[in-house]
């Protein structure tokens, strides 16, 4: 939330600290975790992962955040985790965009420990020494679309990303599935700013959105393009829908207070709680390596902001019906369609064209 | 959906998708104009147009606000003409260094002031210019909502494509910068300086693109963000290629690339399944098209002159 | 004694490549004095005015001017000092009006803008004063190369300069414009002012100079009196032996025609007619020449025989080749060799070093490669056997051009052209500001070729001496037409030639039968 | 002259230093206001990347893909043309490249595999490279705007490919099939983990210093970007030389791109250009454009680039801050001016050495000859 700010000092102050004590890092092995991500400050994703780190530091484990930069520099990734190996980390954990170096590593280095978290895999092949995270961003998708579907008034709501990827995909998914579900007549636009460092086009992608399509509810799963969004809304008096951390606190309790009266709620994946969990379950002994540890509603991994703002805005019967789905799915009841069960690319974009107004 | 508000609200988008490729593309006929080709439209206005939103932040005023984009602007455009001119560095290498820089640096400077390495979003208050709607003309329709209501650096950027056409031809310093621009030698066997010359163009240069930063900044969203520029210097760098230093010529080609923007914007925003990435290609594209059919019509002209004509 | 207004005390000039160009030069000008400066290619007699000009700061000497001494840091401090230079090359914007070009620094202005219309009034009543009969609203890009050489000197004159140096000012004149010149700078000498002129024609020096001062290799050698002087004595001082000022050549033996140019019209980018209906041959063993103001055709004729650019219709042909839609190398392979106008421009590669400019129009050959590799070792010996007939002063064959003089650049052109193996020789200005002794060289071996190995050529110079001496058929060029012919060159009179170049006189086309 | 020629060339190492001591210096006083612990900071910026057998090793790896575009700028700064497609040959190549070794699977053996993917990165950097060189060569387009456009629509192009023709729907994140095994590059050296491209990078930096200095292509190059009028004067084919030089370069960017995939990567994952292709004028301009020093320019960028990562693993400061240092590193290295004030003072020096000692013979010498010339 609102800590932004504070939380790189608290890196600081550690990282020096383990740079100082080398040597006791690499003495207390099981205490010791390296966080590689792309780039913090992305208000969601990562900085959700480096919220969880700060916990486990509070909590007494030795956590370092290394930022490995961007794709265009993942020829430098290896060595990045090496760097961090070498330096006596035991736990590397990384998302699935480092997956390939992950697992090459874990077979090289079989002494070390290795958690790919958003990510998946067919769990015979699994390594003894990995662990994958993986998160049900449909089925949050599903409750927020809902949402949309309930708080249209023109019948047509918008999904908008920053770019493609199988993720954002399964996130795209599980919203149009609870859309449709909520009721099969209000239509999605789905659209690619095509950067997720564009706030101004996304702004403008929406702007078009509402005067073409009369779209009045815009979910973003855009990273930083995503608060061009929630301008978009605020210009028109549509709803926003935040994505991955709470971003109605956010900005609320930020510089900006007046950009989080359009945000209804957020779609929340909690990387950082999943992280602190994991560890928890890793120090109670628990099996967790060499499998898929799945986490979805039932776990709190994901899920939607329920706060006043929620309350005040949304109709008691559409709040009722997100709060059904989501125990529905939690009890089975309901199967979130998902990205990762389609065939192949062609049976996405057949639900995409089939809710397209 | 084709009715006269779709076309009013179209054309208003097409005016902001312009507005700061009209400001690159004017501070590159500047540079132009005084001989050099200024590929670092990019820095200076991302430079610009986070100084905008942390000088607007810290002294809670939109216009210091602006004026603190074209400072940064200027300073910017004062370290490319600091290395090209006095230090001698490869013109192309000093823009692309600085583009390099001002990637990073702006990030670097975000991370100092507030700890964020993303965007100001949060952290700054946001300050936007304000919007101007113009009486009696805002009644006409489609006119009206087309040309009413706009940011005021929008207006502006129409009237600077004046503004620098009446310095270049009007003004004894424009002429002076034209002579540079043409022949070195003869402006500075003359008396006039040619290094003072070459650095005035880009501190004007720098004001334009701290407008266009701002705009960017403080105008079309109300908060800086990394990498926020995306490229619209190279737009409007092209776009005064295309009309050859002509400011008349470039505010036009610029407003042709706010229009396929636009265009690209709105096919977007139908939804579907066609790949984003063959929209994404078109104002790239279209000013490659724009910039071949322009100079074969010129050459074609030329031949049928030299053949005899008749 | 006449006043002294400025003198130049021990003038030491090293450029940024370590080239000492001036080596402690003293220099003195007199109030109402035309002086000579004179010296070979790259005396240093250019460096020695952009220092007094402030275009370039020496590392010692001092300026006086009037007994006071001064410091001239830029070009600005010069003006203000009333010096005023008309630079061997043109420093004009083409795009420009003639009256902004002369008032460029120091543009009137009218409620802080520009003022166009008083800097026209300005330039018309200097135009007017001088006797310069110029548009000032013309643009300059539009100016035939004496008009262009009058706004240069307008330029130096509506500052007000007591000083005027003016650096080979004639080279690109006629006799005619050249004698207008001369009224001008006595009008301006009597009237106070000083001029420094620097000149490779002795002749003019003779004319209207009172005193010469001589460089050479850098050094002054002194001032001398030209009452006391001839040509002769003059060149000697400037290459220090004797110079041969005229050509001695046989009657030429002529054969069959090299090259055949018929109703040749070209209309260039602006829809002008710069070549009109041009017809004429050139045959085995004759030198023929081309006289005229510069910009009647002759540089278009030049460019349309090296193919470095198209003709609208008529034919030419090289030793019975068509050369319509040939490229430069088409046309070469036929058997020219061209010999550029500008030689910095066209006719070397500065940064290359002596060696690769010379191999230049022959590197596919052969025999200077084999396979995709060249022949390092053979091409080595035969540059070095080049640079000892033509005389070229370097330090090796690796010496980049650009560190050579003038002269010795054009004989790293001449060498390349000359040895191509060629029987048409195409010279565009070839000795053009080039000294006496290199010229006379190059002079030389053009009618030397012509006699002993056939070799056909077309000599296009605006140094009518120069085509006087060398030609053997003389034709004149106005208006992108052939307006003149002598069939022969050495009884027509430089007057004579000036009246047809400008125009005054005409040949039908009867007098021209047969020297076509 | 000789002397002259000494006098630059010291003067350009030494000023090489003193730009790299000075950026330092400045990162220092920055490091002293923003960081903790500036000093540790500097020493692992500067020693850093010698800490360890693996980092030298990548400062190697980094530099293969600088040495490919690096003398892909040599070719365009050959022939003046500032076609700057290398920048999005480089990730197109990689992208293509991918494409193919995944559909042609495991078919052809190990180097037979490598050198038919080489030859596709070669393929498709001629193919783009010909694009903005022939709308330059026909339509006298601006190649510099055309170049850069040309980029940005291969970044599309490329995410657009990955997507729909190879993207692995296995994965989590973006990325396409894995590499097959024959079609991966090989690291070498053991512990320096130095990608077996580096062979690759050697052959071309020789291959290309023979090219510009002994071959008859180079020379005609040579003289064409030298001098284009004079080139065009004495019968060079200009459009032709051009075009192929151009060509050439973008060859080499493309298989500069194709190393970097199959030596560093298992799948192919870029969704945004490099920035290589303008590492790789960086390194050019650095090079003074000549090939040969191209590995040295290449090498010394990557020491600065590993610097600033070891620098964002160790330390407290953000990697952002290394592209401003590094943007002074270049601007001074690459400034004309830069010291030239004391680079033309020794050459005065040693000028007027020279004038003083031969003065005296010379004069005499030319005073001899003209002994009848009185002086006034
Ligand atoms: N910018 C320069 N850098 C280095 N050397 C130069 C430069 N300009 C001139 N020189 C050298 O100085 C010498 C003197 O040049 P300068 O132009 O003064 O000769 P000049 O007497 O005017 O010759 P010309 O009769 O050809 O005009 C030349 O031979 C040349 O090598
Ligand atoms: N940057 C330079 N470096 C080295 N030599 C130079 C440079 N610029 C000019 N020169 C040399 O200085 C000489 C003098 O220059 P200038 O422009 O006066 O030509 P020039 O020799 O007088 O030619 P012209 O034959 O037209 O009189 C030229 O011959 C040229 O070779
Ligand atoms: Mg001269
Ligand atoms: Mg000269």
């Amino acid at each position: 939330g609102g800590g932004g700010s504070e939380e790189p000092a608290a890196d600081n102050g550690n990282a020096a600290e383990a740079d100082g004590g080398e040597e006791a890092a690499a003495g207390d092995v099981n205490k010791s975790i390296a966080y590689i991500v792309g780039n913090l400050g992305d208000k969601s994703f990562n900085d959700s992962g480096e919220t969880g780190m700060v916990k486990l530091r509070e909590a007494g484990w030795d956590c370092k955040t290394i930022e490995a930069g961007d794709e265009t520099k993942a020829d430098k990734w290896e060595d990045t985790m090496l760097d961090a190996i070498d330096e006596g980390y035991h736990y590397l954990v990384a998302s699935s965009t480092y997956r390939d170096i992950m697992l090459k590593l874990a077979e090289e280095y079989p002494e070390n420990q290795f958690i790919i978290f958003d990510d998946s895999m067919d769990e015979s092949e699994i390594p003894d020494n990995v662990a994958f995270i993986f998160y049900a961003q449909n089925e949050g998708s599903y409750l927020v679309g809902q949402l949309a579907a309930g708080m249209t008034e023109s019948g047509v709501v918008a999904v908008n990303v920053g770019m493609d990827n199988p993720v954002i995909s399964d996130f795209v998914t599980g919203f149009i599935n609870g859309v449709q579900d909520y009721d099969p007549s209000v239509k999605v636009v789905k659209a690619a700013v095509g950067s997720w460092t564009e706030p101004a086009k996304m702004k403008e992608l929406c702007l078009a959105q509402a005067r073409d399509k009369k779209a009045d509810v815009f979910y973003q799963v855009a990273g930083g393009s995503g608060a061009g969004l929630f301008e978009a809304c605020k210009e028109n008096g549509t709803w926003a829908i935040g994505v991955d951390s709470d971003q109605y606190t956010y900005y609320k309790d930020s510089e900006n207070p007046e950009l989080a009266d359009v945000i209804l709620t957020s779609m929340l994946k909690n990387v950082g709680d999943s992280f602190v969990a994991f560890f928890d379950q890793v120090e109670a002994g628990e099996d967790v390596w060499g499998k898929v540890n799945s986490l979805g509603l039932t776990d709190n991994a994901v899920g939607y902001v329920d706060n006043e703002f929620f309350q005040e805005n949304v109709p008691q019967e559409v709040r009722d019906a997100m709060a059904e789905a989501a125990e529905k799915i939690a009890a089975g009841e309901i199967d979130v369609k998902s990205y990762y069960d389609f065939a192949d690319e062609s049976e996405y974009q057949a639900l995409l064209d089939s809710v397209t107004p | 959906m084709f009715t006269l508000d779709w076309f009013a609200n179209f054309g208003f988008s097409v005016f902001r998708l312009s507005t700061p490729l009209i400001f690159a593309a004017l501070a590159a006929v500047i540079n132009k104009k005084a001989g050099m080709l200024n590929m670092a439209l990019e820095g200076m206005m991302l430079s610009a147009a986070l100084g905008g939103v942390v000088f607007a932040g810290a002294t809670n005023n939109v216009w210091i606000g602006l004026v603190g984009a074209v400072v940064i602007g200027v300073i910017v455009g004062w370290v490319i003409a600091f290395a090209n001119i006095s230090g001698q560095t490869d013109l192309y290498l000093t823009c692309i260094a600085v583009n390099l820089a001002a990637t990073g640096g702006t990030v670097f400077a975000m991370f100092l002031l507030t700890g964020e390495k993303a965007t100001t979003s949060a952290a700054i208050k946001a300050y936007t210019l304000p919007s101007i709607t113009i009486p009696l003309i805002d009644k006409i329709p489609l006119i009206g909502p087309m040309v009413s209501g706009h940011n005021v650096l929008t207006y502006f950027s129409f009237i600077s494509i004046f503004l620098v056409w009446f310095f270049l031809y009007k003004t004894r310093l424009g002429l002076r910068m034209r002579a540079v621009g043409e022949n070195p030698q003869a402006a500075s066997s003359v008396g006039i300086n040619v290094k003072k010359i070459g650095y005035i163009s880009f501190l004007i240069a720098g004001v334009l693109c701290g407008f266009g930063g701002a705009f960017m900044s403080m105008g079309w969203v109300s908060f800086f963000m990394k990498n926020m520029i995306n490229g619209r210097g190279y737009i409007g760098l092209s776009a005064m290629n295309i009309a050859e230093g002509n400011p008349i010529g470039s505010g036009i080609a610029a407003v042709f690339f706010g229009f396929s923007d636009a265009l690209a914007t709105t096919l977007k925003s139908q939804g579907g399944t066609f790949p984003t990435e063959f929209l994404d290609m078109i104002p790239y594209a279209a000013t490659i098209i724009a910039l071949v059919v322009i100079s074969s019509i010129r050459m074609s002209h030329l031949k049928k002159i030299q053949r005899g004509g008749k | 004694m006449a006043q002294e207004v400025l003198r130049m005390e021990g003038i030491t000039k090293i450029y940024d490549n370590g080239f000492v160009a001036n080596k402690n030069v003293t220099f003195w000008l007199n109030e109402g004095e035309i002086l000579a400066l004179v010296g070979e290619n790259g005396a240093g007699k250019t460096t020695l005015m952009k220092v007094l000009f402030g275009l370039e700061a020496p590392q010692s000497g001092q300026v006086t001017m009037n007994g006071a001494p001064v410091k001239i840091l830029n070009t600005l401090d010069a003006i203000g000092k009333g010096i005023g230079m008309v630079h061997q090359h043109f420093m004009l914007v083409p795009s420009l009006t003639v009256a902004e070009n002369v008032v460029l620094g120091i543009e009137p202005m009218k409620n802080g803008l520009f003022d166009f219309d008083t800097a026209v009034s300005m330039t018309q009543e200097v135009a007017d004063k001088y006797n310069f009969n110029i548009d000032p609203k013309m643009k300059v890009a539009d100016l035939s190369v004496g008009q262009m050489q009058k706004v240069e000197i307008m330029k130096v004159l509506i500052k007000g300069a007591k000083i005027i140096i003016m650096d080979e000012p004639t080279a690109v004149l006629t006799p005619q414009e050249t004698d207008e010149l001369f009224e001008q700078l006595i009008l301006l000498r009597d009237s106070g002012h000083s001029i420094i002129f620097i000149s490779h024609k002795l002749e003019e020096v003779k004319r209207i100079c009172s005193r010469v001062t001589v460089l050479r290799h850098g050094y002054c050698l002194g001032s001398y009196d030209l009452a006391d002087m001839n040509e002769s004595d003059i060149s000697r001082l400037m290459v220090g032996r004797d110079v041969v000022l005229k050509i001695e050549k046989e009657a030429p033996n002529i054969g069959k025609p090299v090259v055949h140019i018929k109703n040749l019209v070209k209309i260039n980018e602006a829809g002008k007619h710069v070549l009109d209906d041009i017809s004429f041959d050139i045959h085995e063993g004759e030198v023929v020449g081309i006289a005229g103001v510069e910009g009647n055709g002759q540089s278009d004729l030049s460019d349309v025989l090296s193919g470095m650019s198209g003709f609208s219709s008529g034919t030419v042909e090289v030793n019975g080749n068509d050369i319509k839609g040939k490229t430069v190398h088409d046309i070469r392979g036929m058997g020219m060799a061209y010999i550029p106008e500008d030689r910095m421009e066209y006719g070397c590669a500065g940064d290359m070093s002596i060696r690769d400019n010379i191999m230049a129009d022959r590197f596919f050959k052969k025999e200077y490669k084999s396979g995709p590799f060249m022949k390092k070792k053979y091409i080595d010996d035969l540059v070095d056997q080049y640079i000892k007939d033509f005389e070229i002063a370097c330090d090796d064959k690796s010496q980049p051009v650009r560190m050579l003089s003038g002269g010795n650049i054009q004989k790293v052109v001449v060498a390349r052209e000359f040895t191509s193996g060629s029987n048409f020789i195409l010279a565009n200005q070839p000795t053009r500001g080039i000294d006496v002794g290199a010229a006379e060289m190059i002079r030389k071996t053009i009618v030397k070729k012509s006699r002993e190995e056939g070799t056909a050529t077309l000599l296009i110079s605006a140094d009518l001496n120069e085509v006087l001496e060398c030609s053997d058929r003389l034709l004149v060029f106005r208006k992108g037409k052939v307006v003149a012919a002598f069939p022969k060159a050495n009884e027509v009179s430089e007057a004579e030639l000036g009246e047809y170049m400008l125009g005054l006189k005409t040949m039908t086309a009867e007098e021209m039968e047969g020297l076509l | 002259m000789n002397k002259t020629r000494k006098i630059e060339m010291t003067v350009e190492l030494v000023r090489i230093l003193v730009a790299v001591a000075i950026a330092y210096v400045i990162a220092l006083v920055t490091l002293f206001l923003i960081s903790d612990d500036p000093i540790y900071i500097i020493q692992q910026f500067v020693l850093g990347p010698f800490s360890s057998v693996r980092r030298v090793g990548s400062i190697i790896n980094l530099a293969i893909p600088f040495t490919f575009t690096g003398l892909c700028f040599c070719f365009m700064y050959a022939v003046n043309k500032f076609n700057l497609s290398g920048e999005g040959i480089f990730m197109f190549s990689g992208c293509i490249v991918t494409l193919v070794a995944i559909n042609l699977g495991e078919g052809l053996p190990f180097p037979l595999m490598i050198l038919v993917l080489l030859i596709v990165g070669a393929v498709v950097g001629v193919v783009v490279t010909a694009i903005p060189a022939f709308l330059d060569a026909k339509f006298n387009s601006n190649i510099v705007v055309v170049s850069l456009m040309l980029n940005s629509i291969l970044v599309f192009l490329s995410i657009w490919v990955l997507k729909y023709q190879m993207r692995d729907p296995s994965i989590g994140s973006m990325g396409s099939y894995p590499l097959p095994d024959n079609a991966v590059l090989p690291n070498i050296f053991g512990k320096f983990r130095i990608q077996a491209g580096l062979f690759i990078a050697i052959i071309a930096v020789i291959a290309v210093a023979i090219l510009f200095y002994k071959m008859v292509f180079g020379y005609k190059m040579r003289v064409v970007g030298s001098n284009p009028l004079f080139a065009k004067a004495c019968g060079i084919n200009m459009v032709g030389t051009i075009v192929i030089a151009q060509l050439i370069g973008g060859a080499l960017a493309g298989m500069g791109g194709a190393c970097e995939i199959l030596g560093n990567y298992d799948r192919y994952k870029w969704v945004a250009s490099t920035q290589h292709g303008f590492d790789g004028l960086m390194v050019a301009v650095l090079a003074r454009r000549n090939p040969i020093l191209v590995p040295v320019a290449a090498l010394l960028l990557a020491y600065i680039r590993i610097g600033a990562d070891v620098v964002n693993s160790r330390g407290d400061i953000p990697i952002e801050f290394i592209t401003v240092i590094q943007g002074i590193v270049i601007l001074l290295v690459a400034a004309e001016e830069f010291m030239g004030r004391f680079k033309k003072n020794m050459i005065y020096k040693a000028a007027a050495e020279g004038l003083d000692k031969d003065k005296k013979e010379e004069v005499k010498e030319l005073m001899s000859e003209d002994g009848e010339g009185k002086e006034q």
